[in-house]
């Protein structure tokens, strides 16, 4: 039985009784990546404060301050062999991510962004980048840094992490 | 071994190289050979601490120093592998380790264990193979824990489903796993009982047999908001306890002695104008002196996002008044953020602080004055544990 | 995905922040969602280097960086374990990687294994395992090496006791093992034909068949004297073999072209007033663009013992007429002492040059003048390759 | 058949033939430490230029200055848990080493020292120390400070280094 599976049989075994459904959600939401991930999960708008602030690097995707980089914690594929979408050749990215919502503001928008880890590889050890808004301890796994995201792949070591736009943060 | 034609060398040397000695004097007998030997661990003192690096840029090759806050000095390692966590048995005799090893270095075959280390010799001494499911995050006290007589020791999984495994240590076996529907973390208390904190703000306590088998479980009612304010999950121990920090600087402090925790009213670090201003934030997020009630924090001024950064100065309070009672700026000392803090119990203690460009200090609790600074202690000391 | 009120909120935002434009225009459309891919490489290039890190303070993760010297990027990253040795195979389509795994990180079962990455992949495609016999030792060429039609391939082993394995890189078997009398290391030439060098100064040259059999060795006259003058392990790429270079300057040629290398009178770097004075020094001793016939060495001002210390200088030579044609220095260029160079072999060649605080420099080879500087790259950028 | 009985096969066999006396002794040598070694291994005298130089700490085991460390190139146990002489806590010394020749300003004698990996935990990381006076390269391994000297040990992992008197060095 995979872990996908035993989830599941925990959810309706054990969960429902005694967590709550937004938590549940939660759990299965961070099974999931891309755009289906989107309407399972919450959504969080505690880092507009800076907003209005002027972002010196936001489009450059090597930077840290790049807008998209915005709950990151880890090295940036982009300085790595990869781009803020790819990861390094020969690493593979993991299934399971967490999300951040970003402000580009380019555009004005809010965006919910997947953090996936690409995996295989030691660590890149470059562009280190650390801003965690909206970050969440790993009890709220689906907003958490700090879990090794390889952990469920083939090769589960941590070699950098890509952002990837889900869609526009619904208010 | 040594020629007369060497010690006439000598003396012409000496002749030469120092005018003003007596030349004619009789030289010294030459150093004797040495022999190669294995430095023996003097008893162990209060003031040690084993430091967790865990080497962000190296992975896989996480140690935990084991350092000496009186004479400055490195006293030995114990390697921790990859993404692993560490803590210490309750008589402080041995370290364990959860860690990770791949069969190529980042690549292979994968294999989770839990290894002894006897903190005399610091040599490895037994190990438990896990299911590969552990927990690979960030420190905090509660990734890998004893009961409180150090016949259980606890492990957490999340592969990303969350449980945990309860291991003999004794034997080295593993008893078994217990599911905690979505619960994080394994806090022990008594025996044997072992709490998880959950996405809802709430504790899970689950209660085992001696066999490491469920006999009960309960919920608490819920002590934070994971979207308003959540608490770190580095809890610091109390005197019946521990304390969670909230990202905000609420203290709650909770009381794991009886069946069940009791969570008391919190209680801020902050005054209200700065609330969301000036803010807890790093690695290990406090430390407290139980005999004098005194509560280190590193604090930072900052916004949403930034409770990892460290903090530019370390505040005190007492937890009797929840006063503060100082408030240390670091970078006038020459620290960078402190990313860690720990206090040692006796009454004597010594501070230390570790900061994010790798320094290791060694303070004064009472005023906050540096005795000691080690400079590139590993690469990202995250956590300092006293036994 | 959008809702109406998103829209409005979005036309606020801009009507409030940005008055100068036109706030009643169509907004843009929202950014698309994106999806997640692997980076494939883009066909390689001359200026595309492999640059070893021996990642010093932790030595299981040793890597080898690939890196582009036109764009400045990193192109991605080939793992090596602890204390291990690289090589590239002559058609440059593969990165082979001879190193050591223990089954708990620092400890247990050691397992000595050559790996076969795929340059334009770059994922690890094949393996074959050792005897635990490799030698380890810090970056030459000839720590391990193929043969020139790519159907061999040799690996340097040490356990104190010096020979060599003979690999097949087809089938990925060990075919045997040569005993080298002592001499170590191995440098492949023709089919097949692998030297060792021997303390006495000669070079050991064993004869194999295709299937790795001994077929005939030989012995070669003394070249260099190990009390007086050793030379550098670190060979450099000639037009018809190696030049070993001494640790007073001295050059010594050998052509590697014929059934036993050829040694040439060598030439000296320094003049024989900064005989002793200036010197060569580093963990990669030179590098030879072979069409122009220039070499590029790191020279320092030091006594016996600095050999490892770094180039304040790179001093370049005419192959030809032994004339030394440029003298650069570099800390003048903002770069610490250098630790490695090597050139590409290219019409438009670029220097590269890794320093003893982990610079990685971009140089144009006709006038020293520096095109970009890496910080941090890695550790200790020990050895660079160029296919 | 262990390496030192292979290696004593070999020198039986073909190294007698092929390498000079000096170098078989130098291979034998390197199997050996302690006092024995001494009448087995060439001496180097080439480092005695700086002897009349002021040493600025010399006396200081903790410092890459200390005059035993002179053909050093590793981490210096003394910061590691050890001392000069005595391998960390939970290391092993490695039964094989190179020599140095160093000098000591104290009595103005060179002595011959043993350096001796520590072996068994990964790279201390702490007092980097490379002199290399008198250091060969690997075709001389009694004088070669590049080799993992814990190659043979049980647990072959290289810690950090100690530094052994085995005697006075004989003119």
């Amino acid at each position: 039985m995979g872990p996908l599976d035993r989830l599941f049989e925990e959810s309706s075994r054990q969960l429902a009784r005694r967590t709550s459904r937004r938590s549940v959600l939660a759990t299965l939401g961070r099974l999931l990546t891309g755009a289906a991930l989107l309407p399972l999960l919450p959504i969080d708008r505690g880092n507009r404060a800076l907003a209005g602030e002027p972002a010196p690097k936001a489009d450059n995707p090597e930077s840290c301050e790049y807008w998209k980089y915005c709950a990151i914690d880890g090295y940036l594929c982009s300085c790595c062999g990869g781009t803020s979408t790819a990861c390094p050749p020969g690493t593979a990215p993991s299934p399971i991510s967490w999300v951040g919502t970003c402000h580009n503001p380019a555009d004005g928008r809010d965006y919910m962004v997947s953090y996936n880890d690409c995996c295989g590889k030691t660590t890149c050890g470059t562009c280190d980048c650390t801003r965690s808004e909206g970050e969440r301890p790993m009890y709220r796994p689906s907003r958490n840094n700090d879990l090794n995201w390889c952990m469920a792949n083939a090769d589960a070591n941590y070699h950098c992490t890509v952002s990837v736009i889900l869609g526009v943060a619904e208010k | 071994m040594v020629s007369s034609a060497r010690w006439l060398a000598v003396l012409r040397l000496a002749a030469v190289s120092l005018p003003g000695t007596l030349a004619a004097a009789t030289p010294p007998p030459p150093l004797p050979a040495e022999r190669i030997s294995v430095q023996q661990l003097p008893p162990s003192s209060h003031h040690w601490v084993y430091v967790f690096d865990d080497a962000f840029a190296n992975e896989i090759d996480m140690r935990v120093h084991l350092y000496d806050g009186d004479h400055y000095r490195r006293l030995g390692q114990i390697d921790a592998g990859y993404y692993s966590s560490f803590n210490l048995s309750p008589d402080g005799a041995t370290t364990v380790v959860a860690t990770t090893y791949f069969a190529r270095g980042s690549r292979g075959t994968r294999t989770d264990v839990v290894e002894f280390t006897d903190n005399h010799t610091l040599a490895v001494t037994g190990e438990i193979v896990l299911p590969p499911k552990r927990a690979q995050t960030l420190p905090t006290p509660f990734n890998l824990a004893y009961s409180a007589d150090a016949r259980l020791l606890y492990v957490s999984y999340v592969t990303p489903a969350a449980s945990f495994g309860v291991l003999d240590p004794v034997k080295k076996t593993v008893l078994g796993e217990i599911d905690t529907a979505g619960c994080v973390l394994v806090i022990p208390s008594g025996a044997y009982r072992v709490s998880s904190i959950c996405e809802s703000g709430r504790l899970l306590t689950v209660t085992l047999d001696a066999a490491g088998k469920e006999l009960a479980r309960a919920m608490s009612e819920p002590f934070f908001d994971a979207d308003r304010d959540p608490v770190f999950v580095q809890g610091i121990p109390t005197a019946r306890g521990y304390a969670f920090m909230s990202f905000l600087g609420k203290m709650h402090e909770i009381d794991f002695s009886g069946e069940q925790p009791r969570i008391s009213a919190p209680w801020s670090l902050v005054t209200a104008e700065n609330q969301g201003v000036w803010r807890p934030g790093a690695q290990q997020v406090g430390a407290i002196h139980i005999a004098s009630g005194r509560l280190y924090v590193p604090m930072h001024k900052g916004g949403e996002g930034t409770h990892k950064d460290g903090g530019t100065e370390i505040w005190v309070f007492d937890m009797a008044t929840h006063q503060r009672v100082a408030r240390w700026p670091m970078a006038t000392q020459g620290l960078t953020r402190i990313i860690a803090v720990q206090v040692s119990q006796d009454a004597a203690p010594v501070l230390f602080a570790a900061t994010d460009s790798a320094q290791l200090a060694v303070l004064d609790p009472r005023d906050g004055h540096i005795r000691h600074v080690e400079k590139h202690f590993g690469q990202t000391p995250w956590q300092m544990l006293i036994p």
